[in-house]
């Protein structure tokens, strides 16, 4: 048993932030620190830097011209990113690209995969409709075939990145004669093909997502994945690799130790906040959960480089790493006393309002990407074998 | 024991649910947290002819001396509302701290118009960005001939940029002793600096630098205010948990109705067991605030030493107005998180009342000290 | 609204601790702290002296023999009780007696209510089964009509109290034709019946328990409760009377101002425990949660006394009172140190092991008298009205 | 990052879970809580010819230089067998002590005895009924000519009835330094009370009260043994998380087995959503607990400064194992209450290792100066 990074791992992390440290500009933290999680053009710009350096095919096969690197060290990669919340293209490359390079005919993986990894090119999720969230099943979006083409109309919602992404990866009802989950196809097309409106939909959490309507939206017959009314399949592929990484420590981490630092500088009658027992105890408390969190990860990546699928531990990490989001947030600003609720900007806020921040966020980590509960229900159904309802 | 309204708090808190849902819709909330205006004017003047915002003082004050709870009730209902006015700070505890402290002409002079709309008055009272204490006063006002100076810093004070009045706390440099101070927010040497807070939308850093003062300024005879100071705040600290009891009610009914009417897998989501344990626990929450806030009210209106109700239910309907935002966001989801939703109206407004007024930290200390 | 006690009340509570600072000796007191919960001879003694003093039926209505008291002045009567652990019959008193009053026969009702009125018959319930527990509607005991009698045949467990009741109610099948929960039958009769066996069954808990084994055992038709086929009805109408005793708080304020009294007089490092911040902290979050109860409890007894049936409110006083028992007891335990594991009758033990006591009944105080489980279902259902799944 | 077993870890756990299930029966584990025998002498002398009492010891002691790992394998076993042992006690922080602390001589008089079995040492450290920290120790250690005399009181000392050798911490009183002495339980002016906890069964007070104690019971060459004891401190609550996780990891097991096969209303009670999802939580508990356990147990094994990932082993497996029973009666219901179900054995032992050698109360103030 060994539970460290090895040497070389060691020294790709220390590339990584080398080049990091290199490449990120001063005006590229001040554009992500007011982006609201929408990628400026500088953020857009470091993308296609990330593809030329081969960055972005980190975790992607080398037949695919990816480093085929293992999950642990694509694990070590999205950690450095992700605490200096550098946008890499989430999904699309950790997620869809794998999906498509398993299930898309060659024509698509020729279409799409070079020009993704030189991150020229994204895609946002087209799943949720207003009436199918956790129950996806009931979307009611039709694609309908018209000779060598589909047409599509309905309409998407919560679809999170559809203003800044080239592409969608929409699941539609094929054929609404068969079963529920059984008439569904996955179609990727581009965002500015006739017929679609993309809207804003702003939320609490200042994260910008969007409703886009498709409207008699023409695709041609190639924009399918996989075979017609397979959707569901499809689906599941992507979140298989999507969910090992929903539920991620490194900004936990980061915001974390982030506190504990504010917490040795501010202080309160005459002593540091750290000073405090009542503080000290629950931050302690916060340190063991997270460290939880950490470990978890750690095995779902080793699994993955092991050829197995970390079904529980998935979920896990994603029921974990939410609610200790809330939980960091909330106990976090009560530590900090009255000014824990400033936001970033303002006189004496501490820590960039990123408590604050992560505090706004904190409801979506929750119900997003599978609600809890459904988590809940995966783990005690796939992982421990409970029987369904 | 009663556990329910008498006639007339019950018909108060009826007309005053009315009058809200007519005059306070969550678009006018949302109006006022993104400043347009900052202050509710009509909502205000309303008010006032109701005679709400004279609800607390003495009938020679052109006041309604009404019972407490009378008082919690209509509070309970702004909570219900999500109020976007500055009612507990400007009449509970500023209005509460003049007609406690203040001289007899202060009280004829300043009351009447508080408790027409009139007058707006904040309470500066915090020193430090992370010490909730209102003890902890530095700022000082010094004897200069016959009238005084004032200089200090105050944090987190509401709406200061739209107050008449602020109704500062200092140390009387020679006797250290506590002073409340009103102080035109216009006049020269007040410096307002606006504090961005994800759940108050108006607080103000206020500096006041060598500030003229005169005698009449101060509120009573020169005797040390702190008494008076830890009175406002026991009775602001229980009408807040009734804002908070108010506003999980709401908060817990608008996710019962989503939960029955919201379908996914053929049928609604309230009929899955996590969702029903989790509502069945706010639910618990809900209740046993509500109860816990008017305990306090009462306990204050019996003139009773109220502390330990007070801290109780302060702590207990924050952590439960915080609690079942929280589950409603789960149980909405996308729907309750959009910015066009009015859900997170209420989950800003929970964070607001718990940090209000030296927040709900100052009484769990208060509470510790209790035992 | 009013949220104190009338003086009436008052004084009554002053009647009643008089009466028990007279009539609890220091022999009674001694078994009490030994007898792991069964009642023993003093106790029993003690029981009839209740009754002959009319405290028995304070609850009960007039033409009963009863004080005729209000739920609040019960719930003072029994808290005073329970804070010195007095036995007082439990159910028989607050909700088989006042079953029977609903729903007996003239004659059932003269045979049993005088004598349970004079402390001298206790009843315990004979409704779980091993293959039926939450779900009693499962259960297999049968009672096979013969002419006048029925003969009852099956086995009970946990069937608490039946090593010094005196009698049973028990709930058998009577017709196997009809629909489970429809076929059920109550019926009332001595445990010296020939055929039934009592076994004890000891708990981690401490607390004895029993199987009670029926064979072929005669009753007359007369000891049927009700109807034919009614039982589901009276066990209901039974339940509704014993739920408002479920969650209860005068022990669990007893143990916290114990704990608060033992963490003033021990210290530890130079200082008393209470002096300690985190002690502090937690002690605060325990406090603040039994008052929470402690008005759930009030509001129920004052819903009673109005003529409403405090359902939500009673699952949820169950809920809170079970989940703060372990939690007191397990925090309780944390915050005296080492010797917080040490039982009643060891040196060092603090708080008479009272903390070690709740703590190791804890468990079943979740699990028994309808898990919580089945307790938020009902507040979710028929307290909010929720949909059954 | 390899998160299994290497071959031989695997093999040594495999062999320990075969072992154990044989000869450490639920029956044996609650027959030594009834203290029928108070000690398992054929366990423990079968554990010693599988050479387990000797892994942590040199080869030239008779020991097998186990790695920590091995060690940390063996030990889990232990946790899901429930073990009625005093392995932790006597093997890991007493053996630990004597071979980290004692000088050649005494290694070799007491280690191969440990090994083989047939010494049996408690640690009689605390002394304060309220305080888990073992640094505050007032037991005396006196020179009287060239010898000395041992006066104090010892608190919740392990099996001290069934021990040949207490190993005592106390002060000299010349250097107020820490000495590790090793006393006969039988020694005259050494008194042994019995503490009944609920948890362990078998805790004593031990009185020593004028004990003549010779230079060669004092372990090592007079240095601090301060640093010593830390360090077995720190090796013992990182093999105690591993006892716990193992104990969790069972006790999940029996509740799942359970969950699947009991039916109500007609169905496995595993498939209602609130029994799943608490059966979730525990599984990510035990998961993470078992993770942080080993995490632990490597740093030890590369001879890093492991406090902080003991610390959080300790705390984390504790709290899963407690939890993870709480859990499992409310899923089992009364037929996991009945004293004749064996469930309870587990509970108990949960808190017997949270509360273990100062307890995770200790390991949590550790982690506040870590942070």
């Amino acid at each position: 048993m060994d539970f460290r990074f090895t040497p070389e791992q060691e020294q790709l992390r220390q590339d990584i932030r080398r080049f990091l440290d290199e490449h990120v500009s001063a005006e590229l933290r001040a554009e992500i620190a007011t982006s609201a999680h929408t990628p400026g053009p500088l953020a857009r710009c470091f993308l296609r830097l990330l593809g030329e350096r081969g960055w972005l095919g980190i975790g992607w096969p080398t037949e695919y011209g990816g480093q085929g690197r293992t999950m642990l060290e694509q694990m070590i990669f999205y950690d450095e990113l992700d605490l200096r919340d550098i946008h890499y293209g989430g999904l699309t490359i950790t997620s869809l690209a794998m999906t498509l390079m398993k299930l898309a005919s060659e024509e698509q993986k020729r279409t799409y995969l070079p020009r993704i990894l030189r991150g020229e090119l994204e895609i946002c999720l087209g799943y949720t409709e207003p009436g199918a969230g956790s129950d996806l099943a009931s979307l009611i979006t039709r694609a309908e075939r018209d000779r060598d083409d589909y047409v599509i109309t309905g309409q998407k919602v919560f679809t999170t990145g559809a203003h800044y992404s080239s592409h969608i990866w929409l699941l539609a009802r094929t054929d609404p004669g068969l079963p529920r989950h059984k008439g569904l196809s996955v179609f990727i097309f581009p965002l500015d093909s006739p017929g679609i409106t993309v809207r804003p939909l702003y939320t609490m959490g200042r994260i910008r997502t969007n409703e886009v309507f498709l409207d008699h939206v023409r695709v041609p017959a190639s924009a399918m994945i996989g075979a017609p009314n397979s959707g569901f399949h499809t689906v599941a592929v992507a979140l298989d690799f999507e969910r090992i990484f929903m539920g991620k420590y490194a900004r936990l981490r980061r915001n974390f130790s982030d506190l504990v630092a504010c917490c040795r500088k501010l202080s309160r009658n005459g002593r540091t906040l750290l000073e405090d027992p009542v503080v000290q105890d629950r931050l302690v408390g916060l340190h063991i959960a997270i460290e939880r969190l950490r470990l978890l990860c750690f095995k779902s990546a080793w699994k993955v480089d092991r050829g197995q699928v970390p079904t529980a531990e998935a979920s896990a990490q994603k029921v974990l790493a939410s609610e200790l989001e809330q939980r960091l947030a909330d106990e976090g600003m009560k530590i900090l006393g009255p000014c824990g609720q400033l936001e970033s900007g303002s006189p004496h806020a501490p820590m960039e309002g990123r408590l604050v921040d992560a505090w706004l966020l904190a409801p979506m980590m929750r119900f997003g990407g599978g609600t809890n509960e459904i988590q809940r229900d995966i783990i005690a159904q796939r992982g421990l074998g409970l029987p369904r309802a | 024991m009663d556990l329910e309204f008498n006639e007339e708090q019950a018909q108060a808190a009826e007309a005053a649910r009315r009058f809200l849902a007519r005059e306070c819709p969550a678009t006018l909330v949302r109006r006022v947290r993104e400043g347009r205006p900052a202050h509710p004017d009509a909502l205000w003047a309303g008010m006032g002819a109701q005679g709400w915002l004279a609800l607390p003082f003495a009938e020679k004050y052109g006041g309604f001396d009404a019972d407490w709870v009378t008082l919690g009730a209509v509070i309970e209902e702004l909570g219900r509302a999500c109020d976007p006015t500055p009612f507990i700070d400007c009449v509970v505890s500023c209005g509460g701290l003049i007609q406690d402290a203040g001289s007899e002409a202060q009280k004829q002079r300043w009351l009447p118009a508080l408790g027409r709309g009139e007058l707006l008055v904040s309470l500066a009272m915090l020193e430090v960005a992370t010490d909730p204490d209102p003890e902890q006063v530095a700022t000082r006002l010094e004897a200069a001939g016959s009238s005084y100076r004032l200089s200090g810093r105050k944090l987190f004070v509401e709406r200061a940029a739209g107050a008449h009045l602020l109704l500062v706390t200092a140390r009387e440099a020679a006797s250290g002793e506590l002073r409340l101070v009103l102080v035109p927010a216009q006049e020269p040497g007040v410096e307002l600096v606006r504090l961005q807070s994800f759940a108050h939308p108006h607080l103000f850093e206020v500096r006041l630098d060598d500030v003229a003062i005169d005698a009449g300024q101060i509120l009573g005879e020169g005797a040390d205010a702190m008494p008076h100071l830890r009175r406002a705040l026991q009775c602001t600290a229980a009408l807040l948990a009734a804002a908070a009891a108010g506003g999980s009610q709401r908060v817990l009914e608008m996710t019962l109705a989503h939960a029955r009417e919201r379908q996914q897998f053929g049928r609604p989501i309230g009929s899955f067991q996590a969702v029903q344990h989790m509502l069945a626990d706010v639910w618990t929450d809900v209740e046993t605030a509500r109860l816990a806030a008017y305990e306090a009210i009462t306990e204050l209106h019996l003139g009773r030493a109220a502390d330990e109700k007070v801290a109780i239910a302060r702590c207990a309907s924050s952590e439960t107005f915080v609690r079942s935002c929280f589950t409603a966001h789960q149980i909405f989801g996308g729907v309750g998180f959009m910015w066009e939703a009015d859900l997170h109206l209420w989950t800003r407004k929970a964070k607001e009342i718990e940090l209000a007024c030296g927040g709900t930290v100052l009484w769990r200390r208060q509470l510790a000290t209790l035992l």
